[in-house]
């Protein structure tokens, strides 16, 4: 069924259709109507769980880590200064191997105070072992969450998945969503059925006080299952396009890649934003594409190394920065494809940060500035911020 | 789409989108991302195309510009953008020559507020007029039926179903072709 | 005929790694031996996660979840939460918190779960300070109290910030019922847990634990001291059943305050001035709770 | 009870695997506590305060017996006995 809605509809829709059990969640703009929606949801009988308002982010993620040992399906969603109040919880949700799925509405860190659209909020987090993945558009957003619990509860995986949305570039726009029917997401996603839970006939201790012998090995573990992830979050894509008719590339998508000269990687909304920029510079016959970041972790550094061969030029947008380095994204993609041969030419646009706009010509801009890269065979600034007022790049 | 804060142009711009989907086209609505309070002047924008619609960013060269508050006219500049044969649907009692308006765009007129009043859609002083203006819009713009809107409406009003169909259906009767 | 006076089952086992006669292992029996074997306890960071021993080994019969500091009332919430969606009506839910996991930094968790009238047990294990990281001061370190963040040099530095009033603050977010227990009284100890369990909504259980290493204590004498602790009214056993208190344990004549604070080392320091202070400070605290059983019962 | 050697045998949620009655703790123990079963009235008050669960009582009516194991020598049973039947001693070996 198509209907019209938001990002953050598609979100709690997709929470329902996953049909999770405990949800907690906490007020923060741009979340704010994902959590609404979901007490809409709740009063009408349409979940099958509890809806529990808590008073802090903190105790959310905590709430949700308990009902997960009982073994119930839990579900989240925050926003920039929310997410960071769970930062403490969200390593703990990973050290604890709960497979709790939450979408981010993505917005700047405060202060001075912003709403608005911004990814520094989740990429502070990429560290915290929590799977990252980035959603285009807001059927995205609905499919990515259904899709995170059948990897999330896989007991190979057993990890937390967040699920980003842009702040209100997707969570306030309004775009047709096909709604999955319940019994094909039935059929799709299994019930969680960890292998071990609370269980009072095996009465565990879930956590422990491990010394330095063990430790070591406590981490690799999730390292190692982390690494596992890759080839579950790429088979349940194509499992999902099978039953759905829709794929997201799984970890990593190639568009307009194979002939190009020059591509240009980034994750959210601006991915659809820079696949009709290609399409349109193609026409004119500029070689052009776009590397989608889906998941950004684990990060596909085998898929991103592809690029060594593919292109001598990639320029890597980010709409956040890490102060003292340079845009997160990145980092990550400079870590993802370099070898010890070295890799392409690489260079960081940092923009559409605090809900600055990031439009086709902005887009264009930077393929064009990729392309006299690749003429002039070197990168003269690193970092770009795109646009500032001072005349850097251009400001519409 | 200019509004006030409080007059619905947002919800407006989803009742659009929902009706282009309906009709077989892709749409996306989205508000001018900005701190709404009642009152204030609010941007919301739509845009529609027979193909899928992958550009996330704001809308800064209109083909059409409805402005729900004529008052807004001497705050902002509502042309600004709009292409040489684009088109500016007004709610307003009076004509082109009256509101001074220069320049090569078609104008259409129509009295929101009065249908929106008479179908007792919000008060003299705060009419809710967005239904009624979408429903001109459709006049302006056919490939969006007056059925998908109305349905449209609808499901998106939040009170007052049926009034706030009556008043699309109203404004859109009376609004000539252009 | 000799009688056990308490439930003979045990579920703690033996070789946790509690020091040598601290009150915590005493209060997890006898909360225990009350709730019974479908219990879960969820323990912030603090002594207990330290007593019940090292991975791979475990000291309880009973399931527990770790946590962190702050989040013990949120994480039990969830926990009932869990057992709700799953359809498991007649376990137990413990949170088993810190003085300072509690009052400190645990109390906006902790006030949230009362709002929501959450089915849970919440144990403050109250040792007056933050033991496991080293004795530091928390918001349940009596007045005169030396700590090592109130070290006390030429007899002063020592604590001055009163024991905040937990059991009020709770009453007055509106628990359905309280206890203070003390592990110098099994048998009380064991009625109120008992009377608390099947109770639904927050059940709110300060329990005093004495810690040899923070109270400066001999460890033989730590269930003495805790006894003196309500002997004296410094920590008086009381109940607080949906708004009404009442008294657990009558103490015909309080013993001065003295008797209890002239064995520990903590308060070694202590000039007979200050001691009358602290005396002052027992008996109006005791005349406010002696006054709110009057109130809610009148 | 599984083998643990490698991260391959840690589970997929760090959980524990054992009791801790593998630790003996009454090596810890400095003072020992000594039991004259003459002087005891069987009133289990040494049962109730042992924190270390080493006074054990197999059945109502029976003497208790010190787990000499996982006794931490604290003395807590001696200091409570109200008929002196306990009484704490050097550790010999120590």
């Amino acid at each position: 069924m198509i209907e019209v809605m938001t990002s953050n509809y598609a979100a709690a829709h997709g929470a329902r259709l996953a049909k999770v059990e405990v949800i907690a969640a906490y007020p923060i703009t741009p979340q704010s109507s994902i959590s609404e929606k979901l007490a809409e949801m709740s009063v009408k009988g349409e979940l099958h769980g509890q809806y529990i308002l808590v008073e802090s982010e903190h105790s959310a993620m905590s709430l949700l880590i308990g009902a997960s040992y009982v073994g119930a399906r839990t579900f989240t969603a925050t926003s920039s200064q929310g997410l960071a109040l769970m930062h403490e919880m969200l390593y703990w949700a990973t050290g604890a191997r709960r497979p709790i799925v939450m979408i981010v509405a993505s917005r700047a860190m405060a202060p001075p105070w912003n709403i608005w659209g911004d990814q520094m909020d989740v990429i502070g987090e990429r560290d915290t072992g929590w799977m990252q993945f980035f959603c285009e558009n807001n059927q995205e957003t609905l499919d990515t969450i259904i899709m995170s619990y059948k990897i999330a509860e896989d007991r190979s995986v057993m990890l937390p998945a967040m699920v980003v949305e842009d702040g209100f570039i997707l969570s306030h726009t309004f775009e047709a969503v096909d709604l999955p029917n319940q019994d094909d997401v039935d059929d799709f996603l299994p019930k969680f059925n960890p292998e071990l839970k609370i269980d009072f006939n095996d009465p565990r201790r879930f956590g422990g006080l491990v010394m330095p012998d063990w430790w070591s090995e406590f981490r690799y573990r999730i390292a190692q299952d982390m690494e596992g992830a890759k080839k579950k979050i790429v088979e349940v894509d194509k499992e999902f396009g099978k039953k759905f008719g829709r794929t997201y590339g799984g970890l990593v998508e190639f568009y307009n890649c194979d002939d190009a000269d020059v591509v240009l990687a980034l994750a959210g909304s601006a991915v659809g934003t820079a696949k009709d920029v290609s399409d349109k510079m193609r026409e004119r016959g500029k070689k052009v594409g776009v590397v989608k970041i889906k998941a950004l972790r684990p990060l596909p550094a085998e898929e991103l190394r592809k690029l060594n061969d593919m292109v001598p030029v990639v320029g890597v947008f980010d709409r956040s920065f890490n102060f003292g380095h340079g845009g997160g994204i990145f980092s990550e993609m400079r870590n993802g494809i370099y070898t010890p041969d070295g890799g392409p030419l690489i260079k960081n646009y940092v923009g559409g940060m605090g809900g600055r706009d990031f439009t086709p010509k902005h887009m264009e801009w930077v393929f064009e500035d990729l392309l006299r890269i690749k003429k002039e065979g070197k990168v003269d600034r690193m970092i770009e911020w795109i646009p500032l007022r001072d005349g850097t790049g251009r400001w519409y | 789409m200019h509004g006030r804060g409080g007059q619905g142009a947002v919800v407006a711009s989803e009742m659009l989108a929902r009706a282009a989907v309906k009709d077989g086209m892709h749409a996306s609505a989205f508000p001018f991302f900005g701190v709404e309070r009642r009152g204030c002047p609010v941007t919301a924008f739509c845009r529609i195309d027979d193909k899928p619609i992958r550009i996330h960013a704001g809308i800064y060269e209109p083909d059409y510009v409805i402005v729900l508050d004529p008052g807004l006219m001497t705050l902002v500049d509502v042309f600004q953008g709009l292409k040489p044969d684009g088109k500016i649907l007004i709610n307003t009692t009076r004509t082109r020559e009256e509101l001074a308006i220069k320049g090569p765009n078609k104008v259409v007129t129509v009295d929101a507020t009065g249908i929106a009043l008479k179908r007792g859609l919000g008060s003299e002083t705060a009419p809710i007029v967005n239904t009624a203006i979408i429903g001109a819009f459709v006049k302006m713009f056919p490939k969006i039926s007056i059925d998908s809107l109305l349905e449209s409406v609808r499901e998106a009003a939040p009170v007052k179903k049926e009034e706030n169909a009556s008043a699309a259906k109203d404004a859109y009767e009376i609004t000539k072709e252009v | 005929m000799p009688k056990f006076t308490i439930p003979k089952e045990e579920y703690v086992y033996k070789g946790h790694s509690a020091c040598p006669g601290c009150g915590t292992p005493l209060a997890l029996r006898y909360a225990l031996k009350a709730l019974g074997p479908k219990t879960v306890l969820n323990f912030p960071a603090g002594c207990g996660g330290v007593i019940l021993g090292l991975w791979p080994g475990y000291a309880m019969k009973v399931p527990v979840v770790d946590n962190a500091f702050e989040c013990t009332a949120a994480v039990s919430n969830g926990l009932r939460a869990g057992f709700e969606v799953k359809g498991v009506e007649d376990a137990y839910v413990v949170g088993w918190a810190g003085d300072g996991a509690t009052v400190d930094i645990g109390l906006q968790a902790l006030s949230a779960a009362v709002d929501r009238n959450s089915n849970i047990i919440y144990v403050m294990l109250d040792n007056e300070a933050y033991m496991n990281t080293g004795i530091q001061r928390s918001g349940c370190t009596p007045v005169g109290a030396w700590t090592t963040t109130t070290p006390v040099s030429n007899g002063k530095g020592y604590n001055l910030t009163p024991k905040k009033r937990i059991m009020d603050m709770m009453v007055a977010n509106g628990i359905a019922y309280g206890a203070t227990v003390n592990v110098a009284y099994p048998e009380d100890f064991v009625a109120r847990m008992q009377k608390a369990k099947d109770i639904k909504g927050v059940k709110f259980i300060h329990a005093l634990a004495p810690c040899t290493a923070g109270w400066r204590i001999d460890p033989s004498k730590s269930v003495e001291i805790g006894r003196l602790a309500t002997q004296t009214g410094t920590f008086p056993l009381y109940e607080v059943d949906h708004g009404k208190y009442s008294l657990t344990k009558e103490i015909k004549k309080r013993k001065p305050v003295d008797e209890y604070l002239k064995l520990q080392g903590r308060f070694r320091h202590l000039q007979k001035e200050a001691i009358a202070d602290i005396q002052r400070l027992v008996d109006e605290e005791y005349e406010r709770l002696l006054y709110n059983v009057k109130v809610t019962n009148g | 009870m599984p083998i643990l050697e490698t991260y391959k045998d840690l589970p997929s949620t760090p959980v524990t695997f054992y009791s801790t009655e593998s630790n003996k703790t009454g090596t810890w123990r400095t003072v020992r506590p000594t039991f004259n079963e003459s002087k005891c009235t069987r009133c289990y008050i040494c049962w109730k305060y042992c924190p270390d669960l080493s006074v054990e009582v197999a059945n109502e009516g029976d003497f208790p017996k010190i787990d000499y194991d996982y006794c931490k020598g604290c003395g807590i049973c001696a200091n409570e006995c109200p008929s002196e039947a306990i009484v704490m001693e050097k550790e010999a070996h120590k």
